[in-house]
């Protein structure tokens, strides 16, 4: 069994081991070149300290044989590290052919994964342990990368092309993925959460016993992400449109001066006909969903606004009427 | 008796900006890109104090990533690409070889207005609307999706990279043909070597970026597709011309600062480099190979994994010069006359930070490792340790070299010592941690980021106050010594090149008659003249630790 | 620095000057090599990429102003290299003659590619929104031979029935067309301006056999320009005429 | 180093091949020579720009340091179009771009 490295994320991938490996050989070839070359300018420092101000040095011009020993002796140490790193790469850069085809789409700013059996999931990604994962990663802006600090591997996301890479999940547990090439506004928050099942969790997942989809809270959610409610209802409140935290139950401030009650029929009302009723201090920018949603898919998106009650609101941006100007 | 030299020969404003002397350009060249520095430093800082919490601390995400954009454009283009060439080669260059300037003055001060004409442009962009497509202008974000002020920012890049191109070609053609007699290729100072090898970068590689950006201005502007995937483009074709420039640019920001650290050692260890003819040789080694590894920073594009082999397997070769110059500025402490001055402490600064700086490298050349570590916070603190601990270290070290010779004083050697280690320690402290937070996981240009990760980022934003403060000091105190530092006299260290043997500050022809080169470089057991002969009356002013 | 004749106060000879000048100018030539390589290396992926697309949209250019352009841009860097010669032995009228001579193909060459480019805007082939390869084969313009509009129509369709993305991969081809031969023309409306300042100088009767530097090296950029269209001639015009 | 005059008889020799150049290119930019049309093409510029570098430029008769710097420039127009060739070229079918309509498909779905 490896063992972990110190400052090194959990290794839950059959890469990262061999990453891991690698990145202590090469620290431990470039960690005795620093002390040895350190040390030399220490202990010249303090011994060759002038000792009378007209003092000079003895001349050396070089050494010829030195010179060819500290040109061959890293090249052949880089040259170590160049085989070892290629032998990793070009593991990972072909898929084993029998891989679980998992598709990944980034867009501005949310990862969309659609598993083999064609369920959808936004900013999660379930796959089962102990087999090998072919994520096909395309884009449908501008450039992203998938990346998997516990599984030590990314790939950019380019649109145009279909780039493809794969891990084999040694771990259950829930890993962070991020978007690790940079791709606007909010690059930073385009990430979400890996979860590497057991195989037989995962088959149960898949056929949808696991209850996830009837939870319409979580359905609402992927609602949220699918119709690209939160690229603008960003809940710092940073985003086009005041972060929905908090907003449940409470007084809404409108453009007009009055407030409202954000209750189901307000939410109802502004999800089908969003010029309706306008938040003080934004614009009337949001899309009508009439016709786009079914009556399930906007009870499914009330249910997990109610649910973000109990989120932080952010200082600004919420749209939440300011308790002084009740009455 | 009022001494004439170029700072004094004609007065008032057209005297320096209708000026074709190459110390005066330099002068204006040193404000200039000082300006730019200070104005990428204000966002640098601004950056920092917002990563101070997860949730980011100070500013929108729209402005933290115009943020980071603006301080790498301010920071690359307008300060690290011309700060030693442009300042500092061009004082040196023609004193150096014993010319009576550059072969081409007027072009030179061209140059300058090249510059300041990029400059107005880019901060034009930076005040309507920034800039925040990554100082990288990945395409199609920055052709297509980028909303902020792209076209002007991209325009003043171009007009910018005239003023790199016509100084590289002045100092190639001063080199061939303006040497004074006697002044053979292999009694060159090594920092006009270097600037040989920075010159033919800037000659070659410039072009590129400067065609390249056109096209991304094109794009935008017309609506052409060349790199547009939608209209039948490819981004990554940009991403091939874009660093087939940006990796060389990276030595065009080193090299010079090897090449005055090359100056600085033998100096103050007073005896000849260890082997001058390899740390010449592995300037044009790094010049030239350096052209042949750009798409190492494309190994997670989904590059073929034949060229990824090919450009991992070069971008080792590249390690190789510069590794021969560490151990040979390290042999050439062996047995010397060590003295502990200023600009020795920054040459021993430069070593350490560049060896931490060039040996990260291999782990990114590494195709096993990059595949973890790109784009992460390795990255940054990596290049940070090459461009900000080696390129930095090394202008300002050399400033304060040279200084004496620029304006003919003194500065407080003890506050620049204090300086120069505050420099060392905050420099350390902002970006060690970074390496940290690269391999655990955390992406580069992040406006907010995991709570796990707020320890080493509190730590690198506490280093970076010292690292500003490390900043000012110098700033403060080279100020005040033009006007009121001892006077420095011809020769003060004493060192051997020829700029040392004219006045200080040197008149505006440089030389009363044109020098004849008979000594070798370096040589400080054959030359009467610097007064260190057992015995000989010492002409170098005594050069006590006050 | 100040000046002594023809020789500027950095150098000590003019031998050197002249020298130094000439070198000047061919580092700053493989600059331009590099400038124009940029957008050569964009043409090769693309041309790689879409061959079929590229060849049919050369095929709309006039192989007949093409190739007479050629002539007068070759011809015009003969008369460039005799103005040279002429300045060098000392034939000053000669000199005038041969830079007037090259000045006037030049603005011939200019005035053929404006008619390329007019053309172009009326076939609705300039990169953008009404960017379509459809449209000129529909509406024949007086003058054009129906016959050849017939056989290009033909060949779009079928283009298109195999690759619904010809016009995006056309656009491509022309905005390298317009890319690379602007770049070229703004080369030679630079040559131009140079040219003038020459003429002027040599009415003057400044060169001389001694004097002679700025005629040579104007004429290294003018045949560097020259170079750039031996190049550009075959990979624009001539992608695929056999077919 | 004494200047080199190159006399007007040169001259009209290298126009006069560079005319059958031209001409050459066009023939045969009119034959079917498969994959090799654009070889000929391309053979046929270089020759007749190395003979303008040569003679029109003066570049056979001018010193060393001159004809490295024109060397430099062709070589390292190769390493550009070579290296990033490398990448083009060996890429798997797999990861080849996509077509416009491919990708409006694609953000149909």
């Amino acid at each position: 069994m490896q063992s972990q490295l110190p400052f090194s994320p959990e290794q839950a991938s059959n890469f990262a081991p061999h990453v891991d490996d690698l990145m202590l050989f090469i620290t431990l070839i470039c960690l005795f070149f620093a002390v040895a070359v350190t040390a030399a300018i220490i202990i010249f420092f303090f011994k060759y300290h002038r000792k009378s101000p007209n003092e000079v040095g003895v001349p050396i011009h070089g050494d010829s044989r030195l010179e060819a020993a500290w040109m061959i002796v890293p090249l052949i140490l880089a040259m170590g590290m160049f085989g070892w790193g290629a032998v990793v790469y070009v593991d990972y850069r072909h898929a084993p052919p029998d891989a679980l085809d998992i598709y990944v789409i980034g867009k501005q700013w949310m990862w969309k994964a659609q598993q083999p059996n064609g369920l959808r999931e936004i900013n999660e990604l379930h796959v089962p342990a102990g087999r090998d994962v072919r994520l096909i990663l395309a884009s449908e802006d501008v450039i992203h990368d998938f990346f998997v600090p516990a599984f030590r591997v990314k790939m950019d996301v380019v649109p145009g092309h279909y780039n493809t890479m794969w891990f084999r999940p040694t771990k259950p547990g829930r890993y962070h993925f991020f978007c690790s090439q940079y791709c606007g506004t909010n690059h930073a928050i385009m990430g979400g959460w890996v979860t590497v099942m057991e195989p037989a969790d995962y088959a149960a997942w898949l056929s949808g016993s696991s209850g996830a989809e009837a939870n319409p809270v979580v359905a609402g959610e992927k609602l949220f992400a699918e119709k690209a409610c939160v690229t603008c209802h960003v809940p710092n409140g940073t985003g086009r449109a005041p972060s929905l935290n908090g907003v449940f139950g409470a007084k809404v401030l409108l453009a007009d001066g009055s407030t409202v009650v954000a209750d189901e029929a307000y939410i109802q009302e502004s999800i089908l006909q969003p010029n309706a009723k306008i938040v003080a201090g934004y614009q009337p920018l949001m899309p009508t969903f009439q016709g786009q949603l079914t009556e399930e898919q906007i009870l499914a998106l009330i249910a997990y606004i109610k649910s973000l009650q109990s989120q932080p609101v952010p200082a600004t941006g919420s749209g939440i009427a300011p308790t002084t100007e009740k009455r | 008796m009022p001494h004439e030299d170029y700072l004094n020969a004609r007065y008032g404003i057209r005297s320096w900006l209708l000026t074709t002397d190459h110390k005066r350009i330099a002068l204006l060249w040193l404000g200039s890109v000082t300006v730019f520095f200070f104005i990428g430093g204000l966002f640098a800082t601004m950056i920092r104090i917002h990563l101070l919490t997860p949730t980011g601390y100070l500013v929108t995400p729209e402005t933290y990533n115009k943020l980071f954009t603006m301080h790498g454009v301010a920071m690359i283009f307008f300060f690290l690409i011309p700060s030693i060439p442009a300042v500092l080669g061009n004082f040196l260059i023609p004193l150096m070889i014993g010319a009576k300037d550059l072969a081409f003055p007027k072009l030179n001060l061209l140059s300058w207005y090249i510059y300041m004409i990029g400059g107005c442009f880019v901060l034009y962009s930076f005040a309507t609307g920034g800039l925040d497509t990554g100082w990288t202008f990945y395409t199609p974000l920055s052709s297509i999706y980028s909303n902020s002020a792209v076209t002007p920012a991209v325009i003043g890049i171009f007009i910018n990279g005239f003023s790199s191109i016509l100084t590289g070609l002045n100092f190639i053609v001063t080199i061939h043909t303006m040497r004074a007699p006697g002044m053979t290729w292999f009694r060159l100072p090594l920092f006009v070597w270097a600037h040989y090898a920075t010159s033919m970068i800037m000659i070659l590689g410039t072009p590129v970026i400067a065609i390249t950006l056109l096209l991304v201005g094109l794009e935008r502007m017309f609506h052409l597709g060349f790199f547009n995937p939608a209209l039948g483009g490819d981004p990554i074709l940009f991403q091939h011309l874009f660093w087939f420039y940006s990796h060389p640019a990276v030595y065009i920001m080193i090299l010079p600062a090897m090449g005055v650290i090359s100056e600085i050692i033998p100096t103050f260890a007073r005896k000849p480099i260890f082997g001058y003819s390899f740390i010449a040789g592995s300037s044009i080694a790094i010049a030239v190979i350096g052209f042949l590894v750009w798409a190492h920073h494309m190994f997670v594009t989904g590059e073929s994994v034949y060229a990824a082999l090919t450009f991992s397997f070069l971008s080792y070769l590249v390690a190789i010069p510069s590794a021969v110059k560490v151990f040979n500025w390290t042999s050439t402490l062996y047995k010397g006359s060590i003295s502990w001055d200023t600009p020795m402490i920054y040459a021993f600064g430069f070593i350490g930070l560049f060896l931490i700086g060039g040996l990260t490298g291999l782990f990114l050349a590494c195709l096993g490792l990059d595949i973890h570590i790109h784009d992460t916070y390795f990255v940054v603190a990596h290049f940070h340790y090459i461009m900000v601990g080696g390129a930095v270290m090394g202008y300002v070290g050399g400033l304060h070299f040279w200084w004496p010779k620029i304006t003919g004083r003194l500065y407080p050697e003890a506050l620049a010592r204090t300086a120069a280690i505050t420099l060392f320690v905050g420099f350390n402290l902002t970006f060690f941690p970074q390496f940290i937070l690269g391999y655990l996981g955390m992406p580069r240009r992040y406006h907010t980021y995991p709570p796990e990760f707020q320890v080493l980022n509190v730590l690198s934003t506490a280093g970076a106050s010292i690292l500003a403060l490390g900043y000012l000091l110098p700033m403060l105190y080279l100020t005040w010594s033009m006007r009121y530092g001892k006077v420095a006299g011809q020769n003060p260290w004493p060192a051997t090149g020829l700029e040392w043997k004219t006045d200080s500050p040197p008149p505006t022809e440089n030389f009363d008659v044109t020098p004849e080169v008979t000594w070798e470089p370096y040589d400080f057991k054959n030359r009467p003249d610097l007064g260190l002969a057992a015995g000989a009356p010492s002409l170098a002013p005594a050069h006590g630790d006050d | 620095m100040h000046r002594t004749g023809e020789l500027y106060g950095q150098f000590e000879t003019l031998e050197q000057q002249k020298e130094t000048a000439a070198l000047g100018m061919w580092v700053f030539l493989v600059t331009e090599v590099l400038f124009f390589g940029g957008m050569f290396l964009t043409y090769t992926i693309n041309r790689r990429a879409f061959g079929t697309a590229f060849g049919i949209c050369s095929n709309t250019l006039d192989i007949k102003l093409g190739a007479g352009n050629t002539v007068v841009l070759i011809l015009s860097s003969l008369t460039m290299a005799m103005a040279v010669w002429s300045a060098q032995v000392g034939k000053k009228k000669l000199a005038s003659i041969f830079l007037i001579a090259t000045l006037g193909l030049g603005t011939v060459f200019l005035g053929v590619k404006a008619i390329e480019y007019k053309q172009k805007f009326d076939h609705h082939l300039i990169p953008g929104r009404s960017f379509d390869m459809k449209y000129h084969p529909a509406h024949p313009m007086p003058g054009d031979d129906l016959e050849e509009l017939d056989k290009e129509k033909q060949e779009v369709d079928k283009a298109f029935a195999v690759d619904p993305d010809i016009n995006a991969h056309g656009q491509l081809y022309f905005s390298l067309y317009f890319g690379m031969t602007g770049l070229h023309a703004l080369h030679m409306i630079i040559g131009a301006g140079l040219l003038l300042w020459l003429i002027k100088a040599s009415f003057a009767g400044r060169f001389t056999p001694q004097y002679n530097t700025p005629v040579e090296v104007v004429g290294l950029y003018w045949h560097f320009v020259d170079i750039v269209w031996i190049y550009l001639f075959p990979l624009l015009y001539l992608i695929d005429r056999h077919r | 180093m004494s200047e080199h005059i190159v006399s007007p008889k040169i001259y009209l020799v290298i126009f006069a091949s560079l005319m059958l150049g031209t001409g050459i290119t066009v023939w045969a930019a009119f034959q079917d020579f498969g994959k090799f049309n654009i070889v000929i093409a391309l053979v046929i510029a270089t020759i007749k720009a190395t003979l303008v570098v040569l003679y029109f430029m003066h570049a056979r008769y001018s010193p060393r340091r001159t004809q490295m710097v024109i060397v430099c420039s062709v070589f390292w127009l190769a390493i550009m179009l070579a290296l990033t060739l490398t990448d083009y070229d060996t890429r798997s079918p797999r990861e080849t771009r996509l077509a416009p309509s491919a990708i409006s498909q694609l953000l149909r779905a």
